[in-house]
């Protein structure tokens, strides 16, 4: 039921076989392509004459020194074992029987050697790129995507006001300070220190009521003011030691600077 | 006479002319709008060029066309041979392809030897397999099966035109070794006519 | 009707049906060999095409199949997708709509950045802006103004519908404090500003 596709010829086979080791892809492969010298359906195979053929294989890859890969190893010890169970008579009925394990085995190559013939046959079909050609440069099915602009209100007014944003010119606005200028400190100063006769605390010259920014200007500016008044000749300053309060008063005509 | 069928018939054969990839009658569709019978479009199509230098087929539910296979040797240039597959990965790629889906154990099992993690990887970078989800069993396994590029790569309409599908299936060579087994009601282990082709 | 093709005419039909280029005869020959007359193959294929989907053309003696001319709006779909505007088409709107009509140096010196020309142009294709006449200054630059489609979509009676600078600040959208957040640092001074995707 299965075509046959090349198989050794028996008087290459052995040669072929003792070559190397790489022609079969594990020991069931081998066990399949000695199970097709024996040139009978599957279904029909020996397997005691398999089993001794492999036995008898193997031995002679040993006496050649040939590097054996393990599972090959275990499967002759496996095959050793069923030949004995099917050669020596039954005791009794073990699990599995030999003869079950044969079947197994039977049944495993017959399931390869399908699978090997259903490979071949599905390689030598007309395949695409090798046997039947398609179009080598099709100009292809274009699926043009138009473009759906969405934006919404909210986006626009918001990259609207972003730009404003960080574009917007920085201006630094510098608070406008509450300050008594040094013009105005020396005309207070100036048209106030003629009414005292006697020596006078700077602070009595100050605007009253003034909140603390102004006040301290105010306080800066008139000692400012009073130094350039006694420098006019126009008063006299008295102050008893550091930190002490400053004290002013006209300057009589006849008198000279104060300390 | 009506213009209308003809016109639907143009359009259809023109895109799958311009085609990129295999196409499904559902994107055909959205080119060539539903003003006919997309089907018989198609099936009036598949017939008109058969026998031509061209053929128009599907595979896996998707048509294209290409050149008539007795042509190969005329068109077939150097470059086009295709990658050549190691057995191990053919052997890999019909178990896949006659047991879908199917773990990598299962696979093992049938060949007898542990597949190597390139040869899947080499079927996997063909496209021709997938993986299809896990087996719902202990360390849930990866499974696999074909693709749709797999039938197109090999002429494959579905996977029911695999060669040899119905009697290996018929055989129960499809059917793992226990469940053959069992079907054989585990006696008479050397009377091989219980199984029959 | 039209008898069986012959291999040769259908190898002729396949040469062309795979050529990556319009082919001289001279170069179908190398390909089909001179196994029949060629030139009357030709002949037959383009009148054995001529009315259909496909048609056999020659151009400048080269031959070539094309899809029939009347069928080019199904190999070009359109079909609509939803896009958001980018920041820069975004804020080169809202400059237009407060500013308008406004040349582009004018929108560049407003944002503090030079607008890509792909962003007008986006612009445009929305329908949102066009082109309002020339600036009479030097260099006579293009400005823009904003469409009637530009109200309708952003559901506005007229352009002083927009919120003027109070109501922006009122809104907070003139707060600077974001600012650093909107990576205002990494722009560059021409920025690019390719729409995504």
């Amino acid at each position: 039921m299965f075509s046959q596709p090349a198989v050794p010829s028996p008087e290459t086979l052995p040669e072929t076989l003792f070559l190397s080791f790489d022609a079969w892809e594990g020991p069931l492969d081998l066990l399949l392509s000695l199970a097709r010298n024996q040139k009978v359906d599957l279904r029909e195979i020996s397997i005691l004459a398999l089993t001794e053929q492999y036995l008898e294989f193997i031995e002679g890859a040993r006496q050649l020194r040939l590097e054996l890969a393990a599972d090959y190893l275990v499967m002759a010890a496996w095959l050793a074992y069923l030949k004995s169970a099917l050669l020596l008579p039954q005791h009794e009925q073990e699990d599995p029987s030999p003869e079950e394990m044969a079947l197994r085995l039977q049944l495993r190559l017959q399931r390869l050697h399908a699978m090997r013939d259903a490979a071949a046959r599905l390689m030598a079909r007309d395949r695409v790129g090798r046997d039947v050609f398609t179009r080598r440069k099709p100009e292809g099915l274009r699926l043009v995507k138009k473009a759906q602009w969405r934006a919404s209100l909210y986006d626009l007014i918001q990259a609207y006001g972003q730009i404003r944003a960080r574009t917007q010119p920085v201006v630094h606005t510098i608070a406008v300070r509450p300050v008594m200028t040094l013009d105005e400190a020396i005309q207070r100063v100036g048209s106030l220190v003629g009414t005292a006769v006697d020596w006078t605390r700077l602070e009595s010259f100050l605007p009253p009521d003034l909140d603390t920014p102004k006040a301290k200007s105010a306080l800066a500016s008139s000692f400012v003011a009073a130094l350039e008044l006694a420098r006019q000749g126009r008063l006299e300053m008295q102050q008893d030691g550091i930190f002490a309060p400053i004290y002013l008063r006209a300057r009589a005509p006849n008198q000279g600077s104060a300390a | 006479m009506s213009m209308e069928p003809d016109d639907f018939l143009r359009a259809v054969e023109a895109a799958l002319f311009v085609a990129e990839a295999p196409l499904t009658p559902a994107e055909l569709k959205l080119h060539v709008g539903n003003g006919g019978d997309l089907d018989a479009a198609l099936q009036a199509l598949a017939s008109h060029y058969a026998g031509r230098g061209i053929n128009l087929v599907e595979r896996g539910g998707r048509w294209h066309f290409q050149t008539a296979s007795d042509l190969a040797h005329i068109l077939r240039r150097e470059k086009d041979e295709p990658r050549k597959l190691s057995r191990a990965a053919m052997e890999t790629l019909a178990i896949i392809a006659y047991h879908e889906p199917v773990s990598r154990a299962e696979i093992d099992s049938i060949r007898g030897v542990q597949v190597a993690k390139g040869t899947l990887d080499v079927l996997m970078e063909a496209g021709w397999i997938r993986p299809a989800g896990r087996r719902e069993v202990p360390g849930r396994p990866l499974i696999y099966a074909t693709s749709v590029e797999f039938l197109t790569h090999f002429g494959l309409g579905s996977r029911r035109d695999l060669p040899g599908m119905d009697d290996l299936r018929a055989a129960g060579l499809l059917d793992p070794v226990d469940l053959a087994l069992e079907g054989m009601g585990g006696q008479s282990v050397l009377e091989n006519d219980e199984e029959e082709a």
